[in-house]
């Protein structure tokens, strides 16, 4: 087996860096735990789900997608530089991992989306299996596993408690980042830890039945009576994709940004007539639960919820779409 | 917490209020909406409370079940004058019931909160420890400065979770969301990023209580609470503006003393 | 899409010499929006405004930018060419290429790339510019005129004759004002009086003129056009409907040793009274705190003997509203209190007078019958030290200004003091004579040089009273270099001329400014010396700054000119700089209401068709507003914008820097 | 009991001992304690501010600096010329910080500015407003000028709360003192001051025209607070009897004195029997 | 008034520091026209917004030109109790005390940021300040290009 010591991860990743890959990883700053780009000298925080995930590589909060220069009686198309850095995402977690199976659904869609793709080719995905979870994760109940592989290209998994990491290659990107990173690893035995146990909380297909059934439900009003309508969930969604096209113009050029955008605001559905057809709160966290788990399933085949529970952790008013789909289920039945 | 429930149910059983906004018996005191008697029992407080739940009171959903009952310890009490001052609340239509530490303080209107906070409060003083840092930030020299809050805000997603954190946040159309024109960049961008905050920050002037329920929300960390303490300070100072005290305060920003400072001008 | 045209004028040399008009023409020309770049040698000429006509036709253009002189000069010549070509005035713009370029700077290349940034700054803002209209109000032909002097009667007569309707309201029981009181009036010394009264008989006869005297401003509301103003009717006691005049109250009221304020009390009145016999309404008042009827419920002597039941010692204040389209203050001055100088006996020597008791001793018709007597024995005075500057041009215990009209007044009096006792002697004690007016300097030595004036270039250090009785007199001859002693029977002080008290409330009331002495703010001080800041106001008279008769009269006079002017269409149009409410966005945090100095933010209820009210938000009263956006900018949603300088301009104008 | 410091200075050891006298006894009369400086020294008057700048503040600075280090937050400066050195020096300090810095490496003493300084006439009203109105049981009756000289009358910011051209410091002590204050033409004018030694027949001629002014305006004596003013008015008088300048004798009374003899104090304890000009003869029944 | 260093061809490493001015109409507006009338020479880096009145002036505007690359901002108007408006620049006065503190915790300081009061009647207080300002801006060199107030080129 390939092995290396858990302390020894920043080797790792200089060496994945001399090897030319960009290395994103857990860094711990000012007591928050965030993927970020890796430098020498930065310890790596392997242990926590990061407050932010690794869609952020892939699909940038802002971006700029078109540039006009602005000329006497109009204006121009000017180039848009783009460049897809070499990139690793090392200990991404497991559920990080899964949700690249949505989003390449959604990005490759009606429109193949020329940034995303070339970054998506350009990143090799290194998951850590989790061997703990807290309250908030259940990714068992929405199809994955603290030990899964989808979407990754390796898996490291502790092992000798915690000591030691196994690396296994998964796909073609997974082999030639271990032949980079050789020099790093031994060869040797390990005792794999077991992974984190984690019961079903809900069934996600009954959710997605009760769902399908019950859009005008007074349940609805009553579930987001606490939601304060900010981004905060859908930002740190790994699978959460929707985003705003924004020009910004000065004198002389004009920029089209992509950027971020959440159903959670109340400006995400506003019509320019003042009608909103999703008017209060209950309507849009109703769509954000909706779209996770109805309408994104029957469109893509896939569930848009990969169960790492940051937008429960994030949420400043509490709201936990774990529990929300747990209340669903009792309704249904 | 006995009392707390006592009052939030008689409230909801003599048909008072259709709702008390409180905090839930759970981990993390999340916000709770008892809107039966017998979900009285569910609600507690304590220090680790962090919302300001009269932030809840701009909200569509709960202006539709008024009147409510807020369960608030006093900068929420302060934030409900504020809001008051601002004409933001219908008359009669709000009650807090007030809290503090471990103890229920009880049942108020309005006017009461007004009184309760002038008898009991009016003394509130920022933290130390936050002046402390406000301090020590101002010791350094700006480019010291520009560089810390360069760090800070490249940070920030824009989720404007420190927006719906915040009372004194009840614009129906936030500056930000205003794009013709557009002042203030969407993206998460440093510019955009520095201008929100610098202005979420001066647009509470005058109205912020200090509470801490912005810091508190930011998924990313980032030290809010200092902007908000400076401007804090220097109204405090400057102008002995005190916010969420007298419900018929003048705007500290659309007034004017013909003795204010200008030093700094020539 | 927007077809900006763009011209830049050489002014001469003016502009040219510094900054190369051609290529900020040809730069504009390149700038988005902008079809025509041109330039020319003076813009504002004829054939310059023809240019601009031609292009806006012909070019179809949308906006304009000049670049050219201050806005200030020459905005409204080019925006009435844009207007004759069919093009929204408002939708041109001008970049001040000279005041703040050409003739500030030196360098050619700094100085033209400056000029081409502050074209490119209003060809972004002209961009977004949006076709503006005139503010139009309904004007309400009727002027208001507070202060029933000589300032205001002049007024008064001058808006009476161009047809419009006054009311004239006074706060004393008569008009006249001070000139009523002066004895003969310099350079010329005719009768104050002689000249006067005709003008205040004509005041109060006058068809389109209504007089309210005993009468004050309450409160003031609305704007140019259309105020409503309150006035309060001080009880008179008195039915002037029912008095006749004759008098009989007044002669048998039993108070009789009231000091009369008329004759700077020297001369004694009763507690009912007319201030002077030629007083207009010739129609007497009671004074309630001097009559023992109103004080105590005791006497009634002036109900028992009134043949015309015109007493009512029941009358109360009344408040009566007037509609007027522009108001006159005239509120005048009065005479500063010289009991602030210590060494002048702090007020308590009866023989230290001030300029209108001397006034009051020299008028045929005063408490002396003309006869010069001072007051603490009624006998003659041989010698009369007068004193100017007592109180003016000293920033320690009176005043920084000089009150202007004392070197003449003082003249006056030695001149009069002179042909009333020809052994007398008169001291007049100077810093400076300032005798800058007609005839005046003439004056001043026809009374040194005629009538024996001696002046004293100095200043008094003190005055003390003998046990004689003489006023020893301490001074300094500055010109001799040497100290003076004077024994005078008689001091009289030229106090310096100050605002009539609760002048300040009263601009306040009216939104007029007024300086750190209370003297009122005229809109400008060499353009603009009659009207005020605010629209609709003008001032006439002492109330803006110590003037003499002759100024006071011509400047009512323009006032009312002024006034007929504004009167002179049925409508008003005002620089439509407006702000406006976005309703739909607007939080109703009510700071623009607070902030608003003209009160026109105001709360505003949109209703359904049922009449519920559905949300409150703020609103602007157009008519009101005056356009300094200080509302839009303590809105922090930014749901009030302000026409003419909208967010959109000033962010294009930004990001064009 | 209220405690006040005292500063005499040179005058009340000396020539103007009946103001120290008095102003001693008044205050006792009204209980309040009067602690004196330790280790006072000359306020610099006459001389050292015509000499050296340094000097006059120093002196008062050492004084004010003493006082402060004593805990005195209030000190009485009785003589008018002490008063007006020590709180010209505190108007001074608080103008300067560089000056107090200077003053403090001189004189080797802190001093934080914190001492009000009074002079009589302030102290005199503060002991009416303090109860000693209601301890002036024996009313005089006296028609008296008062006279203020300069040191009490002038000297923006020094003297405060009075108008150096028409002052009034001393009204109310002396309506007090069931006297009348008669309005009259010398308030402020010169004694003749510091010339008393060098030009004695300048101070004459100055001295006599206060004292023919007090006498025409009706007085039966002159009520002053200054040692200068009353050594001028009193001593000087003598001289100016036996030349027949003038008719006869005015008695000249310090403020202190006049109060002390309406609260019924022995002219002895008060000090005027030490008067040039007999002035025990003023109170009825006196000695 | 001298020729200002401005006028001489700078030396291509000289910094010239960009200066956005927010003037009220009826004051420093007026008081700028003066100083051209009175033809006094100063630098030419600055730029005038007119507005009718300081009390118009959001702290926005201030932000714009600081991410725009304004080097110094300079907010003028009339002095106190001048107001062509009675009272917009007490208005503007207290936002600016607040909002300057606020700045300068960002790191934007007395040598970015200027406020005076210009009068019609004061060209040669124009030109001493615009001379003064842009002395001072040159001193403290381009506004930090790491400030993340500014917007990335």
């Amino acid at each position: 087996m390939k092995t290396i010591e858990t302390r020894r991860l920043p080797d790792l990743a200089q060496a994945l860096s001399a090897a030319g890959y960009c290395v994103v990883a857990p860094i711990e700053e000012g007591g928050v735990v965030r993927f970020r780009e890796w430098a020498p000298g930065l310890a790596i925080a392997p242990g926590a789900v990061p407050a932010n995930s690794s869609k952020d590589f892939l699909f940038p909060r802002s971006e700029v997608v078109a540039r006009f220069a602005l000329e006497p009686g109009g204006f121009s198309p000017a180039p848009v530089e783009r460049s897809a850095v070499k990139t690793v995402v090392l200990c991404a977690r497991p559920c990080d991992a899964a949700a690249l199976t949505a989003l390449d659904a959604v990005f490759n869609w009606d429109y193949r989306d020329g940034a995303y793709n070339a970054r998506r080719q350009a990143m090799t995905v290194v998951s850590l299996a989790c061997s703990k979870a807290d309250e908030h994760c259940f990714c068992t109940s929405v199809g994955g596993a603290p030990d899964g592989v989808a979407g990754a290209d390796a898996i490291l998994r502790p092992a000798d408690g915690g000591q030691l990491l196994v690396l296994d290659e998964l796909t073609e990107k997974g082999r030639a980042l271990a032949q980079a990173a050789a020099g790093t690893l031994s060869e040797g035995p390990a005792a794999l830890d077991a992974p984190a146990v984690l019961p079903r909380r809900f069934d996600s297909e009954a959710v997605g039945r009760w769902l399908a059934a019950n859009f005008e439900s007074p349940f609805w009003k009553e579930a987001a009576l606490a939601c304060l309508g900010c981004g905060a969930c859908a930002y740190a969604c790994p699978v959460c994709h929707c985003f705003d096209l924004q020009d910004e113009t000065d004198h002389a050029e004009c920029r089209r940004l992509r950027n971020w955008d959440s159903c959670g605001f109340g400006l995400f559905t506003l019509h320019a007539s003042g009608h909103n057809p999703r008017p209060d709160q209950s309507a849009r966290w109703r769509q954000r639960v909706m779209h996770k788990f109805s309408i994104y399933p029957q469109k893509f085949k896939t569930l848009a919820c990969t169960g790492c529970g940051r937008c429960s952790r994030l949420c400043q008013a509490g709201m936990a779409i774990a529990a929300t789909c747990e209340r669903i289920e009792a309704l249904g039945r | 917490m006995k009392a707390l429930r006592e009052a939030a149910e008689k409230l909801l059983r003599e048909k008072r209020v259709s709702l008390v906004i409180g905090y839930e018996d759970r981990k993390g005191r999340p916000a709770f909406f008892a809107a039966k008697p017998e979900d009285c029992g569910r609600l507690a407080y304590d220090a680790s409370c962090r919302q300001n739940l009269a932030a809840y009171l701009g909200k569509p959903e709960i202006r539709a079940r008024l009147p409510v009952a807020v369960v608030a310890p006093p900068a929420v009490l302060r934030s409900i004058v504020v809001l008051t001052a601002e004409s933001q609340l219908p008359p009669g239509q709000v009650l807090a019931l007030a809290v503090d530490g471990d103890s229920f303080l009880g049942t108020f209107d309005a006017a009461g909160v007004a009184e309760l906070l002038r008898a009991k409060y009016s003394t509130l003083a920022p933290e130390p420890a936050l002046l402390e840092r406000v301090q020590g930030l101002l010791q350094k020299s700006p480019a010291e400065r520009a560089a810390f809050w360069e760090a800070e805000f490249s940070k920030c997603t824009r989720c404007y979770a420190c927006r719906a954190a915040c009372p004194g946040c009840y614009c129906s159309r936030c500056i930000v969301e205003k794009n013709a024109p557009q002042w203030i960049s969407t993206a998460a961008l440093g510019h955009g990023n520095y201008t929100w905050s610098v202005m979420r920050a001066f647009h509470q002037s005058g109205r912020c209580t200090l509470c801490g329920a912005c810091e508190a929300a930011c998924p990313q960390g980032l030290p809010l609470m200092l902007l908000n303490a400076v401007l804090d300070r220097e109204a405090l100072e400057e102008f002995g503006s005190r916010p969420g005290y007298d419900p018929e305060a003048k705007p500290l920003i659309g007034s004017w003393s013909a003795d204010d400072d200008h030093s700094y001008m020539r | 899409m927007a077809r900006i045209g763009v011209f830049i004028c050489h002014c001469g040399e003016n502009i040219g010499r510094t900054v190369d008009c051609a290529a900020v023409s040809a730069a504009a020309a390149k700038m988005p929006g902008v079809v025509v770049g041109m330039d020319y040698k003076y813009m504002c000429s004829d054939p310059g405004q023809q240019m601009i006509r031609k292009a806006i036709i012909e070019q179809k253009l949308t906006g304009v930018v000049v670049g050219a002189c201050s806005p200030r000069m020459h905005e409204r010549t080019f925006r009435a060419a844009a207007a004759e070509a069919g093009l929204n005035p408002y939708l041109l713009e001008m970049a001040n290429l000279r005041e703040h370029c050409s003739w500030v700077h030196s360098n050619q290349a700094e100085a033209t790339q400056k000029a081409i940034d502050l074209v490119r700054v209003m060809v972004a803002k002209v961009r977004r510019n949006r076709p503006l209209r005139p503010i139009r109000v309904p004007v309400e032909p009727t002027a208001l005129v507070v202060g029933g002097g000589i300032a205001g009667i002049q007024a008064a007569l001058d808006i009476a004759a161009g047809g419009k309707k006054v009311v004239l309201v006074e706060s004393g029981p008569s008009i006249g004002g001070h000139m009523a009181r002066l004895s003969e009036t310099f350079p010329t010394l005719d009768c104050s009086q002689c000249i006067l009264t005709p003008r205040m008989v004509e005041a109060a006869s006058h068809p389109n003129i209504t007089l309210m005297t005993y009468s004050e401003v309450a409160s003031v509301e609305g704007f140019v056009g259309n105020f409503t103003v309150t006035i309060r009717r001080k009880a008179r006691y008195v039915d002037p409907a029912k008095c006749t005049g004759c008098g009989d109250c007044f002669n048998k009221c039993p108070i009789k040793k009231i000091p009369n304020e008329f004759d700077a009390g020297l001369g004694l009145r009763r507690a009912i009274y007319v201030p002077f016999p030629q007083a207009v309404p010739n129609k007497p008042v009671i004074d309630a705190a001097h009559c023992t009827m109103l004080q105590k419920g005791k006497c009634g002597l002036c109900a028992k003997v009134c043949p015309r039941g015109a007493i009512d010692y029941q009358d109360q204040d009344r408040l009566e509203k007037v509609k007027v389209g522009a108001v006159v203050l005239a509120t005048g001055f009065q005479l500063w209190d010289h009991a602030a100088y210590g060494e002048y006996g702090g007020g308590r020597l009866r023989d230290v007078i001030d300029g209108f008791a001397f006034e009051r001793l020299a008028s045929a018709s005063g408490p002396t019958a003309g006869l010069i007597k001072r007051p603490s024995d009624g006998k003659e005075p041989k010698t009369v030290v007068f004193l100017q500057c007592c109180g003016s041009r000293d920033d320690k215990v009176g005043k920084k200004y000089c009150s202007k009209i004392c070197c003449m007044y003082t003249a006056k009096h030695a001149m009069l003091y002179r042909h009333k006792v020809h052994d007398g002697r008169a001291v007049v004690f100077y810093m400076d004579v300032r005798a800058a007016g007609k005839g005046y300097e003439e004056f001043v030595r026809r009374a040194i040089e005629a009538d024996g004036a001696e002046y004293v270039r100095g200043r008094v250090s003190r005055i003390t009273r003998r046990r004689d009785g003489k006023l020893v007199v301490l001074g300094a001859d500055t010109l001799a270099g040497r100290p003076v002693t004077i024994d005078a029977d008689l001091v009289v002080l030229a106090d310096a001329v100050v605002p009539r008290p609760g002048s300040e409330k009263l601009a306040q009331l009216f939104g007029v400014g007024y300086d750190q002495d209370g003297f009122y703010s005229e809109a400008h001080p060499k353009l603009r010396p009659v009207e005020t800041a605010a629209a609709g106001v003008f001032l006439a008279g002492a109330c803006q700054a110590p003037k003499d008769i002759p100024e006071t009269v011509s400047q009512a006079s323009a006032a009312a000119a002024k006034v007929l002017g504004l009167f002179a269409k049925p409508e008003l149009e005002r620089e439509p700089v407006i702000a406006r409410v976005n309703r739909t966005t607007c939080a109703h945090c009510r700071a623009c209401i607070s902030a608003c100095p003209y009160g026109a933010a105001k709360d505003f209820d949109i209703v359904d068709r049922a009449g519920k009210v559905l949300r409150a938000v703020a609103d602007v009263n157009e008519g009101l507003c005056q356009g300094c956006g200080t509302c839009a900018s303590v809105c922090r949603s930014h749901s009030v914008d302000l026409d003419g300088f909208t967010d959109e301009q000033i962010h294009a104008e930004l990001n064009a820097l | 009991m209220k405690t006040l410091g005292y500063f005499p200075g040179c005058s009340l050891e000396g020539g103007g001992i009946e103001l120290d006298l008095s102003v001693r006894a008044i205050a006792k009369a009204a209980g309040v304690d009067l602690r004196e400086i330790e280790d006072w020294n000359c306020c610099g008057a006459s001389a050292a501010h015509s000499l050296n700048h340094s000097l006059a503040v120093a002196l008062p600075y050492r004084v004010l600096a003493l006082a402060e280090s004593q805990g005195l937050s209030e000190v009485l400066a009785p003589c008018a010329a002490c008063f007006s050195r020590l709180k010209g020096t505190q108007v001074r300090l608080a103008r300067s910080p560089e000056l107090s810095q200077r003053m403090q490496e001189v004189v080797q003493r802190p001093y934080q500015g914190g001492v009000r300084i009074l002079n009589i006439n302030e102290f005199m009203a503060s002991l009416l407003e303090a109860g000693l109105a209601q301890k002036l049981t024996r009313p005089l009756g006296l028609k008296v000028v008062a006279y203020y000289g300069c040191l009490l009358s002038r000297g923006q910011d020094i003297v405060t709360g009075d108008d150096a051209e028409d002052p009034k410091g001393m009204e109310a002590a002396i309506r007090a003192a069931g006297c009348e204050s008669l309005p009259w033409n010398c308030a402020n004018e010169c004694c003749g001051g510091g010339f008393s030694m060098s030009k004695t027949g300048a101070v004459l001629d100055l001295s006599q025209a206060v004292l023919d002014e007090a006498r025409a305006a009706g007085a039966d004596a002159v009520v002053t607070g200054c040692p200068m003013c009353h050594s001028n008015l009193d001593m000087r008088q003598m001289e100016l009897v036996k030349r027949r300048r003038i008719p006869g004798a005015l008695p000249i009374l310090y403020l202190s004195e006049l109060l002390g003899l309406a609260a019924g104090l022995e002219p002895a304890a008060l000090g005027l029997d030490r008067h040039f000009i007999e002035s025990r003869g003023l109170v009825r029944g006196g000695v | 008034m001298m020729k200002t260093e401005t006028s001489t061809a700078p030396a291509p490493a000289a910094f010239e520091p960009r200066i956005t001015a927010f003037v009220c109409n009826w004051c420093t507006y007026a008081g700028a026209d003066l100083a051209g009338t009175s033809r006094l020479q100063y630098a030419s880096n600055m730029r005038i917004i007119k507005l009718p009145c300081t009390g118009r002036i959001d702290p926005l505007f201030v932000l714009k030109a600081f991410e725009n690359g304004a080097d110094a901002v300079l907010v003028s108007g009339c002095h106190p109790g001048d107001c062509h408006y009675t009272s917009g620049n007490y208005h503007a006065r207290r936002r600016w005390t607040l909002f300057r503190k606020l700045l300068a915790l960002t790191g934007i300081g007395d040598d970015r940021l200027f406020f005076s009061w210009v009068s019609a009647a004061e060209g040669q207080k124009f030109a001493d300040l615009v001379n003064d300002v842009t002395a001072k801006v040159r001193k403290a060199g381009p506004f930090c290009a790491v400030h993340p107030g500014r917007r990335a080129s």
